[in-house]
């Protein structure tokens, strides 16, 4: 294999260059009065005034994504809504969230909320996409630099303010899907600990008694009433905390008949 | 045409400085402060320094224009934070070179590293203080300060071989390679359009060169040879296309890839010093130095310092051609820049010094008269 | 080499190359075995970062693999969206390609002129997925959401946009003498020797090869529209920027009929009956035991896709657990790369420059 | 032609030695075979059955034995077609397909990196992504991602 090209100088006019020459310049008169750069500290592309001033009055598609709702921003959360179901921890597929502890809850059960280290975020919006309750959304903010690493963590606190600046929010809301699974029992394995009764954020499940548990014979009658839980399915988020709290795991995913 | 010059000015300046120091003094320092001998010297003094300024302050507005300039071509703004429109960016970005520690490999070459960046900055400069910009406004009217001009302008390959051999890099010495050869290449056929000029004007002094002007610009009966001299031109200053020296694609930073700090700013001067001196060579061989043709209304031609003005005005549009050139083509291969430097730079050249030798024959020739005018 | 991490290391003679070896894996991340502890959708996030200028066409590659696998079938106006998206990055990445091969070149221009448009379809990106970069937007069974109101306006005048924009492009290079100088003849990899040497996509194209997976095995939806593909017969460089340039006016073709399409059909964009573990919120499962009584369906998936830069295939191992057993991707440039032993011995150290960046390497597709 | 034919035909070519064929969507099938066989198969398929491309080599770890799969692509029938062997885990050995397809070269030594499959006959058989000297094979199942691990990076001796 030669390097060198048969089809140079030889076979083509020396003023081919003209045609670059002359591209260049044309886009040289286009951009004399106003070049599609985006001064960025100065102008903002989710700025709605400046798109419809700069954007749209020079002609040239700047900033053809006018929706900035889905933007996936910076977290704002509610903490007034959040009923601390962990499903966004759950979601996270970098663990980057953490639920901390946020003052209003009682003190057997403190109310939990998310905490973000954006040094891990990836910004994928699955946490957004599985809050139940909407208080969990992404802004447009998107600048994010700190000093420190330690400033990289948003605390509840810190992301209820964001809310409160009420930006644009992602307003996508994944659609439960009407068939979802629901929690089933396992009910022999059932010691009626109510822990999933406890913690249940929605408060979903109720312990009923068990009538129909009767002692073998030559047996004691149990000194404690055994109950069992049952669940509200309407109101459950599915967000499985019964599961993981269950000491005998004895709740499971399945489809009721 | 004002009278005022260059020197005259710095003569000024120095008469009234030395006199005002004088008076400060008893007589026998007195009379001497103000005696010829002393007021020569600190003209001297004043003039080399008014001249580095001038260079400097072109150079880095020559920088700034280009930026600019660019910009424009490539839809964007260019620099324009620091001052207005970003007029002190370069300044900035000196001020940061300057704070900048300068590092040498340890394997260099110390005398050629730290000689290389100087010598091929203090070339530059003289070639500056050589060219006149407008009447009497230039260093000294030698005979030949075409030649001498050229001269020094053709030092640069060896100040910037010895400082690429000298880094002890493979890159730099690729870099520092290329760039000779293609410098020398490029030298015979810029030589040879200037012949052809010299012919035309009869002159290697610059000055005779512009004044043979006045009545028609030589771009026009030497188009080719102002095709061959440009081209040259972008070849000498290692401009896009032909950047190959530098071409970071494959070479870093071709020949200065070592050089960090005060040094690279060096270079960095040096080339654009060099890319202003190749406009204004352009201007002075081509287009007719600081005059103007007479159909140009008086009033735009007999301000204080007219000369000056319009002179700086082509300067920085022919500069403006380089930057055009540089927004709209790639760069070329080394085989091919050699090839069209020798098969197609140098016949053209030729070309046009028979041209050239043609226009003096058909000037002498009483039956077919003069050339029109096709200037003023 | 320029275009991300990785060397080359080239034993010249003068200036004449005479073997190259490439050294990859400096942006290795193990994508295949984070892959392994990771749920479906989640993968979704590697696949953004797998070839960061084509997230979405990768993320169509994963996610018609896990399909097959899980056994669902998507609606069709997810596929369309799909489709659309998948072609829209196209667009975007053969924009950043031109952008930089020029710039290799030496010619800095087309560098923004190229970034400037692809910002235009980062926009429209950005509209309906919420990201300019790594997008997230799939899902098994689906997308994320629907496009937002008046999107096909939008790129409908994006599209119309480029279209003038290619004009231009074309103008700065091909009709550029020093363009041809550089490009013409270099780099020649002839038919036989490229499918010998596995190499695919608009470097199979540009040697008269008519090998694109959309035509000859079309996946999605590509069997309802109307497209042709793009075919040089030089084997070079310039005929690689031939293909590419052409393959973004036959994706610009691609996205209007879609558009059409959608306008014309709504409906849902996510599957019904998913299982559990693919549906919004991921929640603890439960006992391992439990799991394995749900008896859901092992399978096997295999998708091979027209990525912008090749033939890109995913291997996805489903064993019946909430994890893929094992994922396995195909990178086209890992393979491309691959190949220059046979392209590059015999050209000038000037000619790496164009000639490896006609290949379009995406390193962190190449690594994963 | 379709899976059938294909099975049949190379079953009368190697006897016993195609050990069954499942159903793949999107492809011609599954073919399991024995790896002795393995170059004679693989040239068999690309001078008879014109499966020119080999588009994809790679490895599963499954804990008691090791799979290699291969995807070829015929271009006259327009058809993937997946091959599979399994290998032993104590000595996960197979014949190199590099000397009749070319395009392996990177794929096989990504599985001998990444799966620890050795490929006999391979031209130049190294690691591609991880270090020279890792210890690991990162992809096998044992290889735990988040439990920290020494790491021996030998420099290169060239």
């Amino acid at each position: 294999m030669d390097g060198t090209s048969a089809s140079g100088t030889e076979e083509k006019p020396f003023l081919w260059v003209t045609r670059p020459l002359a591209t260049a310049a044309k886009q040289f008169a286009k951009s004399l009065w106003r070049p599609s750069t985006v001064v960025y500290p100065f102008e903002r592309l989710e700025d709605p005034k400046f798109r419809a001033k700069v954007a749209v009055a020079s002609g040239k598609p700047i900033g053809v994504g006018e929706i900035w709702d889905n933007y996936r921003g910076v977290h704002a959360l509610n903490i007034n809504t959040c009923i601390s179901c962990n499903l966004c921890a759950f979601s996270c597929p970098d663990v980057c969230i953490e639920m901390v502890t946020v003052p209003g809850g009682d003190p057997k059960h403190p109310k939990k909320c998310p905490q973000i280290d954006y040094g891990k975020c990836s910004f994928c919006g699955f946490c957004s996409d599985a809050c139940p309750e909407g208080c969990l959304s992404m802004t447009t903010r998107y600048e994010l630099s700190v000093h420190k690493r330690e400033e990289m963590v948003y605390s509840p606190a810190k992301m209820f303010d964001v809310y409160k600046s009420k930006l644009p929010m992602n307003p996508i809301r994944v659609e439960r899907p009407e068939n979802e699974d629901q929690i089933l029992l396992d009910a022999p394995l059932c010691i009626g600990c109510n822990a999933c009764s406890r913690d249940c954020p929605t408060n979903c499940i109720t312990m009923l008694d068990i009538p129909k548990l009767t002692p073998k014979p030559g047996e004691k009658m149990p000194k404690r009433i055994w109950k069992e839980p049952v669940i509200n399915d309407s109101d459950c988020v599915r967000c499985g905390t019964c599961i993981s709290v269950c000491p005998k795991d004895c709740l499971f995913w399945g489809t009721r008949q | 045409m004002s009278s005022v010059t260059l020197y005259s000015v710095a003569y000024s300046i120095a008469a009234i400085l030395l006199g005002g120091l004088a008076h400060l003094f008893p007589a026998p320092v007195h009379g001497w402060l103000i005696s010829g001998d002393v007021v020569t010297a600190l003209a001297t003094v004043i003039f080399a320094a008014i001249l580095l300024a001038a260079s400097m302050l072109n150079t880095i507005l020559l920088i700034w224009y280009e930026r600019k300039l660019l910009g424009r071509f490539m839809d964007r703004r260019g620099a324009m934070h620091v001052g207005y429109a970003g007029l002190l960016q370069n300044f900035a970005d000196g001020l940061k070179l300057f704070r900048k520690d300068t590092v040498r490999p340890g394997q260099a070459d110390p005398l050629g590293f730290w000689l290389s960046p100087t010598a091929y900055m203090v070339t530059s400069l003289v070639i500056f203080g050589l060219l006149p910009i407008s009447t009497g406004w230039n260093g000294g009217s030698l005979p030949l300060t075409l030649l001498l001009a050229l001269v020094i302008f053709s030092f640069a390959p060896l100040f910037i071989f010895l400082g690429a051999w000298a880094s002890n890099n493979k890159y730099s010495l690729i870099g520092g390679m290329r760039s000779a050869a293609q410098m020398i290449a490029y030298e015979v056929p810029i030589l040879l359009a200037v012949v052809a000029v010299v012919v035309l004007a009869g002159s290697f002094d610059l000055n005779t060169i512009v004044l043979e002007q006045r009545n028609y610009w030589f771009w026009a009966p030497l188009f080719l040879a102002l095709i061959v001299f440009l081209t040259g031109m972008l070849a000498e200053m290692e401009r896009i296309p032909f950047d190959l020296p530098e071409a970071e694609a494959e070479l870093v930073e071709g020949w200065n890839t070592e050089y960090g700090g005060m040094l690279f700013a060096f270079f960095m001067l040096a080339d654009y010093l060099r890319a202003l001196v190749g406009s204004i060579l352009v201007v002075l061989l081509f287009l007719g130095g600081w005059t103007l043709p007479s159909y140009i209304p008086a009033a735009l031609t007999s301000f204080p310092l007219a000369g000056i003005v319009w002179f700086m005005v082509k300067t920085y549009l022919v500069f403006g051609l380089f930057v055009w050139v540089r927004a709209s083509l790639p760069r070329i291969r080394t085989d091919q820049l050699l090839r069209l430097g020798w098969m197609r730079m140098v016949p053209l050249a030729l070309l046009s010094v028979i041209l050239a030798a043609l226009v003096v024959l058909a000037r002498c020739l009483p039956l077919i008269g003069c050339v029109p005018s096709m200037g003023g | 080499m320029t275009h991300g991490l990785w060397n080359l290391r080239v034993r010249i003679e003068g200036e004449i190359i005479k073997d190259v070896e490439p050294e990859m894996g400096y942006l290795h991340r193990g994508i295949e075995k984070i892959s392994e502890d990771r749920h479906y959708n989640e993968i979704i996030t590697l696949m953004d970062r797998t070839c960061y200028v084509a997230g979405l066409a990768w993320e169509h590659l994963f996610i018609v693999a896990a399909e097959q696998a899980l056994h669902v079938t998507p609606p069709e106006r997810a596929e369309y969206i799909r489709v659309l998206s998948a072609e829209l990055q196209r667009i975007a990445s053969h924009l950043m390609w031109y952008s930089a091969f020029v710039q290799d070149l030496g010619l800095m221009t087309p560098f923004l002129y190229g970034m400037r448009d692809r910002d235009l379809i980062l926009d429209l990106f950005q509209s309906y997925t919420g990201g300019r970069l790594t997008y997230e937007y799939m899902r098994v069974g689906g997308v994320r959401s629907d496009l937002p109101l008046g999107f096909t306006q939008r790129c409908r005048q994006v599209v119309d946009w480029l279209m003038d924009r290619f004009v231009e492009y074309d103008q700065l290079c091909l009709s550029s003498t020093i363009f041809h100088e550089r490009c013409d003849g270099l780099g020649v990899l002839l038919e036989p020797e490229a499918v010998a040497y596995g190499v695919t996509g608009p470097m199979l194209r540009s040697a008269g090869s008519h090998r694109d997976l959309r035509k000859d095995r079309p996946y999605s939806v590509y069997d309802k529209l109307q497209f042709q593909v793009a075919t040089a017969s030089t084997a070079d460089v310039t005929g690689r920027y031939l293909v590419r340039m052409e393959e973004m006016r036959q994706s610009v073709r691609i996205v209007r009929q879609c558009l059409d399409w959608l306008d014309d059909h709504p409906g849902p964009v996510m599957a019904e009956h998913l299982p559990r573990w693919l549906g919004a919120p991921y929640a603890p499962m439960g006992n391992e035991s439990y799991l394995l009584k749900r008896n859901y369906p092992t399978g096997v998936g295999l998708s091979m896709m027209e990525e912008p830069h090749g033939e890109a295939g995913a291997y996805v191992v489903n064993d019946g657990g909430e994890h893929p057993y094992r994922v396995k991707f195909r990178s086209p440039v890992l393979i491309n790369i691959w190949a220059a032993k046979r392209y590059l011995p015999g050209y000038r150290v000037a000619d790496i420059p164009p000639i490896m960046g006609s290949v379009d390497v995406c390193v962190g597709e190449c690594d994963r | 032609m379709d899976a059938k034919q294909l099975s049949d035909g190379l079953a009368t070519r190697f006897p016993g030695k195609i050990l069954g064929v499942d159903p793949l969507d999107g492809t011609l099938g599954r073919i399991r075979f024995d790896p002795a066989v393995a170059t004679d198969l693989f040239r068999s398929l690309r001078d008879d059955y014109q499966f020119t491309h080999l588009t994809l080599v790679g490895a599963t770890d499954w804990i008691d034995h090791r799979e290699v799969f291969y995807v070829l692509w015929s271009d006259t029938d327009r058809l993937y077609l997946v091959l599979s062997a399994n290998l032993p885990t104590d000595a996960p050995v197979i014949a190199s397909s590099v000397p009749i397809w070319p395009s392996a070269n990177a794929h096989e030594r990504e599985a001998w990196d990444l799966v620890g499959v050795k490929f006999e006959g391979h031209p130049d058989l190294r690691r591609i992504f991880m270090p020279e000297g890792y210890a690991y094979h990162p992809l096998l199942r044992s290889f735990k991602i988040h439990e920290p691990e020494d790491l021996e990076v030998k420099v290169r001796s060239d």
